[in-house]
């Protein structure tokens, strides 16, 4: 049987758990045959899944949750990330000790589906976002961070395990940058969940697959946990570019290793909830105008962790 | 009486400009018979080379009957009655001398082995042998109309219709290529239609000399020539029948820059 | 499906018209803005009816009549996007773009020492793809147009120079013989000869350059820009999936792109009125 | 080659000019890491320094040319950092990308040049349709055609084709129409038809076109499969060397990717350079 | 005596081609005296246009010694000494016929009224008046061919070297602009060079008539008209000198055609 996953970005160790079911042959004893497909800046999963290019997608919640207000009908099936890795990181130089001291400065964020946790949590301070008075300037964030490098931005946002580590490997030292989490700011929404087609869900071959799926995936996904290094290897085989250098797969693999720990891959409807909650407190400009219904099943996953 | 071989009846053309309309042919009457070595001369702008395209399907006119061979002039270009030689040389550069007096030869289904025989005769009719292979930049310009001119015998058309051929020869050559021109002429019995410039070379040439005169452009006066048909020696210039012609050929032509700028 | 017949028909029907016109009036001038214009709306009223006819999902390609629609309610947005990216962007760079490459086509066309050694580098340099490029500029002059308008230099320059070097060159013996036996100066036979000369080919870069100055300060937008232009929004839309948006944003690119070439062509013909090809028709 | 000398002139400029704008260019962050360990910096230490970082600014010349080095000799071509194989895979899609795009610009050239229908409405399209940001759309482009099942090395090729077709479309259309009057009328006195005078007449005159077209052709192409590299899901080719190097902030990376990029466009043009010379020699018009 | 105004000592002139070298001249000697009208005649590639580019400084001979109003040529041309008119009309197409007429006497300085006046003058010298505001391409050949002899005429220099001015014209024209330049000729005493390929032309106008072989390009006769300086009617063509002269003209061209291809 033929799965096609679309991933959210590039080949990396926040990928390691389907690269690890891959090469390990876990997806192999379930019978499955899995093609991984890399994503990149200019990928949208979203768009992938309506065009039909893919059975299943790495996705965050909030650019799902998006999408499925537009009409695409994207379901939770499984969600192997707990907690959140995304953060504001901000050169102490700039004076910036606390959210309160982000009027006025420029922020960098990521687009493309990204900046909703960003503008959710903005709005939850009560920042303006849109260059009026009080507010702060909003940059779009390339891929890398020379923004704060250059010290175009004041902040940029970065994840725990990988553009924070570039910033440091840049030369600066931890000292002298200061983080905000979205998880410690309680503004937290869940990143890379499994995403499939709601119609395709009726189906009860497809939903056998996707339960076969998530098992084999998550069956990775442990694995990779325990050994970080090998996975870090695995993941380096499967870099089609060449771009990648061990060292900062094996750290991503240590940081991504904490985010995935809380989870054995079923959704936590608490989450879902505060994600939620969170999106639809965007002030004037919500992510989402009402609670989304049919967002998620619990039943992929009861299925493949029984 | 031989059969017309281009009857011309109250032909016009206007040009419609953006200045306004240049009426380039007016009312213009002309019977061609068949064998008939026809000359026009004018002052410049007259409107020769634009009779001649018409006559060669290669202009419409706006108004009168022209026909060629008994049929419109159009059809008469799709039975490919004539060949036609520009005013400037216009070989293709990236055709040798032969390839482009082979050309014609190509379109009209000729064969191999024709093709290269004819070839071989035009070209040593006209005093290029040996430079078939040259390209067409590699001759002096008097060369490429040589070539220009042998491209247009190639095929045996009834009609030969030439632009200012000679213009770009000095007088050596020029006279000998008249002579060949006559030559041929005389013995193919093909009929000629030839503008020029030159008022010795038009009567040398023709049995009709068509003078014409500008703005609009039209004939002022048809010559029939009384000199003899078939060969004529050079010196025929100098007897008086000669400068008679040429006399009255000069008045015409005075008289169409009478008012001219 | 019947929408599709509509359209096949409506195409066939169209096409039709468009060569009877053609052949009939094509010297007219509302037949030259016509024809292309009723082919427009074919391949609009084809878009529409394959669009319908095989249920394409609006998240992939829209409809031209979604997108219309989101186009008129969007305007002040647009609008926006457009004096961002192409009045600050597109145009500055282009000013400086073009204007530096006739000076230095000027400046080195008195030492074919600097030009032999310059245009075969100049034509590895403009190879480099503004892919790679965009990122560094935007590192380099910062998040504003700025960067935009140093991308759009560096892809125009180098069309613009070839041409105008090339139409330096492009009088011939003759006219510069003349200049000789006048015993003209170099200001001279520059003012008088070589610049008038050289205006059909420089037009020529002109006008390639005006799309390549648009695609340029559109996608250094994706490699980093404030909250607003038009290679932000399509970036930003796709993300968010609202396709007609970024199909109002690529209207609105064709559209300046169209205008900005037609106005080139204008001035073209203004300048160039003496040059056969404009003078045929 | 009388060019060497002042190609290496301008080369040699060029490097000096580099190597300067790398030092002030670098000079901020050696400075500002200095003053973040509270040390000074001296002369001899920042020309050092700026020329030796990881990630520079502006990486110096010789780091681009180790990086290059690398990429290309330092690695089994097969090797996925071999800028080789990733070339290889840019050319391949460049190449078939050009051939769908030469061969779409010559027929529509042809169509335009023998229907005024055509050409009173194809024409201004074709210009709208190369202001449309195809960089920007690539990305749906790729989705649209996965999702109707074309992957692989097409997608690629058609992003290079639409980018490569309309210079050959607008240099053919000018090259096919570039016999004059006359030597259309001495056509029309042999009443030759139209294939005749397409073959005999319009393809050889419009040679010196065809290939001015085609060189701009090719270099469009291979920017258009770079572009279509970046969203691709960014695995292999020069494109998405050059994104994987954007995104880890690896300067020298991409600086090298880049020159890659511009010597595969430069080998690309020389190439049809090449096949022009021949041809017009076979056809004789190498004057 | 005159002084001389043109002095040619074992002139040679060899072109470097890709085929191996030209010999355009070889060994060419000539004096031409203030005052003179010299003809230089012969066939097609002997040299003529480039031993006038030669006297004006747009070609260098590789041999011999070229002295123009006794300096080097090149110093001449930047004294601005000669008026040229070219094979072809050149005209810039980006300027009306009084702007290209303008053109030699914005560059030499002249102040604007100046150059409205000569404008206006030299245009109505060649019948062109009511044409100025025209652009090149409005004009016929021929009227081309005139405005590009104003061009020349417009500033006065010393010398006037003209390459088949009326090459394009037809008889009736010809015959009236020769008649004009022998009368400008013979009121200001400047000095001409003219090539032609009209044997009656040549010695209808001068007063010296350089007879050119072609391949090695050079001289071979020099002809010093008997015919009276100044005015001369029309009617000389038919005297017996005219004619003598005329013949041995035609003599000196055949001899350079013996060997031509
Ligand atoms: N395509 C055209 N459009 C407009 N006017 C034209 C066109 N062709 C010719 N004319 C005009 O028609 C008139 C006759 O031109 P034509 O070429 O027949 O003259 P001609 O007698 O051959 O002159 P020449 O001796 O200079 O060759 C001229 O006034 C010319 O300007
Ligand atoms: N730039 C050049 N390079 C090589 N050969 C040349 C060049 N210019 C002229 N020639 C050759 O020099 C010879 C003399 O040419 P020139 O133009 O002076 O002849 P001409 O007497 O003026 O002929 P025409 O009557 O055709 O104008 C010819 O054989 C010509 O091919
Ligand atoms: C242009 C661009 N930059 C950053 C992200 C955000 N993002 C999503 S997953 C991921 C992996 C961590 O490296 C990152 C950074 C994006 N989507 N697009
Ligand atoms: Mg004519
Ligand atoms: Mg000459």
């Amino acid at each position: 049987e033929e799965v096609k996953l679309q991933l959210k970005w590039v080949t990396q160790a926040q990928f390691a758990g389907y690269y690890v079911a891959q090469e390990k042959g876990f997806y192999d004893e379930e019978g499955l045959e899995v093609t991984i497909m890399p994503g990149g800046p200019d990928i949208s999963p979203t768009q992938v899944m309506a065009g039909g290019g893919a059975d299943v997608t790495v996705d965050w919640m909030p650019s799902a949750l998006a999408a499925r207000e537009k009409g695409l009908d994207l379901v939770n099936i499984a969600q192997p990330f707990k907690s959140s890795g995304m953060m504001l990181t901000c050169l102490k130089e700039t004076g910036i000790k606390g959210p309160e001291d982000f009027k006025g400065k420029t922020l960098g964020v990521w687009f493309g589906g990204n900046e909703y946790p960003f503008l959710s949590w903005m709005a939850t301070l009560g920042i303006p976002t849109d260059g009026s008075e009080g507010g702060v300037t909003v940059l779009k964030q390339g891929f890398n961070v020379d923004p704060l490098l250059q010290k175009q931005a004041a902040c940029i946002s970065t994840m725990t395990y990988n553009e924070y580590w570039q910033v440091i490997d840049a030369g600066l030292a931890p000292e002298d940058l200061v983080t905000f989490k979205y998880e410690d700011e309680g503004v937290a929404t869940l990143e890379d969940g499994l995403y499939v087609m709601g119609d395709k869900l009726a189906d009860p071959a497809f939903k056998a697959k996707m339960v076969k799926f998530v098992r084999a995936s998550m069956k990775g996904w442990k694995y990779a946990e325990a050994n970080p290094d090998e996975a870090a290897g695995i993941v380096l085989e499967n870099d089609e570019s060449g771009a990648q250098t061990e060292t900062h797969q094996k750290r991503m693999m240590g940081e991504i290793a904490k985010l995935t720990a809380g989870s054995q891959g079923a959704l936590d409807p608490a989450d879902y909830e505060r994600t939620v909650k969170i999106l639809l407190g965007g002030g004037s400009d919500p992510v989402i105008s009402k609670a989304p219904e049919g967002a998620y099943t619990l039943e992929i996953t009861d299925e493949a962790l029984k | 009486m031989r059969a017309p071989v281009i009857e011309a009846k109250d032909v016009n053309l206007i040009f419609e400009t953006r200045d306004g309309p240049v009426h380039a042919l007016k009312d213009v009457n002309l019977t061609v018979e068949r064998g008939d070595f026809v000359s026009f001369i004018g002052p410049s702008g007259c409107g020769k080379t634009t009779f001649l395209r018409c006559i060669a399907a290669l202009e419409t006119p706006t108004g009168g009957d022209l026909k060629v061979n008994s049929m419109s002039a159009e059809a008469a270009r799709k039975a490919r009655s004539y060949g036609y030689v520009f005013q400037a040389a216009g070989l293709y550069p990236w055709r040798t001398i032969a390839g482009n007096v082979k050309l014609p030869l190509e379109i009209m289904g000729f064969t191999k082995a024709e093709q290269e025989e004819r070839v071989a005769k035009v070209l040593s009719l006209v005093d290029l042998e040996g430079f078939g292979k040259k390209y067409p930049w590699q001759l002096s310009g008097g060369m490429q109309q040589r070539a220009s001119i042998a491209r247009a015998l190639a095929f045996d058309a009834d009609i030969l219709l030439m632009d200012e051929p000679f213009g770009a020869l000095d007088e050596i050559v020029r006279d000998k290529l008249n002579e060949e021109l006559l030559k041929l002429w005389s013995a193919t019995g093909k009929t000629i239609g030839f503008v020029t410039h030159s008022i010795p070379e038009a009567v040398y040439l023709s049995t009709k000399i068509v003078v014409m005169s500008p703005r609009p452009g039209r004939i002022t006066d048809v010559i029939e020539s009384p000199l003899p048909r078939g060969a004529r020696p050079l010196e025929i210039r100098d007897t008086p029948e000669f400068l008679e012609i040429a006399h009255r050929v000069r008045e015409g032509l005075r008289a169409g820059h009478a008012y001219d700028a | 499906m019947k929408l599709l017949m509509f359209a096949l028909a409506f195409w066939l029907g169209a096409s039709l018209f468009n060569s009877w016109l053609a052949a009939r009036f094509s010297h007219r001038r509302w037949a030259q803005l016509f024809v292309p214009a009723l082919f427009g709306v074919t391949l609009l009223v084809l878009w529409e009816g394959v669009v319908a006819g095989f249920a394409i999902s609006p998240v992939i390609l829209p409809a031209p009549s979604a997108i219309v629609a989101r186009f008129a309610q969007s305007t002040a947005l647009l609008w926006g996007d457009f004096a961002q990216t192409i009045l600050k962007g597109a145009l500055a760079g282009y000013l400086l773009g073009c204007g530096a490459a006739i000076v230095t086509a000027i400046v080195i066309d008195r030492s074919p020492f600097l030009q032999r050694g310059l245009m075969p580098v100049g034509n590895f340099v403009a190879a480099l793809p503004i892919v790679g490029i965009a990122p560094i500029l935007v590192m380099w002059f910062g998040f504003d147009w700025q960067s935009k308008a140093a991308v759009v230099v560096l892809m125009v320059f180098f069309p613009v120079l070839v041409n105008m070097v090339a139409g330096l060159k492009a009088t011939d013996h003759l006219q510069r013989d003349l200049m000789k036996t006048y015993s003209a100066s170099y200001r001279d036979t520059l003012f008088k000869l070589r610049l008038p000369a050289a205006m059909p080919f420089l037009f020529n870069g002109l006008k390639i350059a005006t799309t390549l100055a648009l695609i340029g300060a559109i996608v250094a937008e994706f490699f980093g820009s404030p909250t607003r232009g038009m290679g932000f929004r399509i970036s930003t839309a796709v993300g968010q999936l609202d396709m007609p948006l970024v199909w109002s944003e690529i209207a609105v690119a064709a559209l300046a792109g169209s205008g900005f070439f037609g106005a080139m062509a204008l001035l073209e013909r203004l300048v160039t009125f003496w040059h056969p090809s404009q003078r045929a028709r | 080659m009388r060019n060497l000398g002042p190609i290496l002139t301008v080369v040699a400029a060029i490097l000096v000019i580099w190597y300067g704008a790398a030092v002030k260019m670098n000079a901020k962050w050696v400075y500002d890491q200095a003053a973040r360990a509270g040390a000074e910096v001296s002369t001899s230490q920042l020309l050092r320094e700026t020329m030796a970082q990881e990630r520079p600014v502006l990486p110096a010349p010789h780091q681009v040319a180790k990086g290059l080095w690398q990429g290309v000799a330092g690695q089994k071509i097969t090797s996925k950092r071999s800028l080789v194989f990733h070339g290889w895979v840019t050319l391949s899609a460049t190449l078939a990308g050009f051939a769908l795009g030469a061969a779409a610009g010559l027929l529509l050239a042809i169509g335009i040049v023998h229907s005024r229908a055509m050409d009173m409405s194809v024409m201004p399209w074709a210009i709208a349709s190369q202001t449309i940001p195809i960089l920007a759309i690539a990305p749906m482009v790729i989705v649209v055609l996965a999702s109707l099942g074309i992957k692989g090395l097409l997608p690629k090729a058609i992003i290079a084709a639409y980018l490569s077709f309309f210079p050959v479309l607008v240099g053919m259309v000018k090259g096919l129409r570039a016999p004059d009057a006359m030597q259309l009328d001495l056509m029309r006195t042999y009443n030759a038809n139209r294939a005749e005078t397409f073959w005999k007449l319009r393809l050889p005159s419009s040679m010196p076109y065809l290939f001015a077209s085609l060189k701009v052709g090719i270099a469009a192409a291979l920017v258009g499969t770079i572009v279509a590299e970046l969203p691709a899901g960014a695995t292999q080719g020069l494109g998405a060397r050059l994104l994987s190097g954007s995104y880890y902030g690896q300067t020298i990376q991409i600086w090298a990717a880049l020159f890659a990029a511009a010597t595969l466009a430069a080998g690309l043009v020389v190439a049809v350079g090449a096949i022009e010379r021949v041809v017009l020699r076979k056809m004789g018009m190498a004057a």
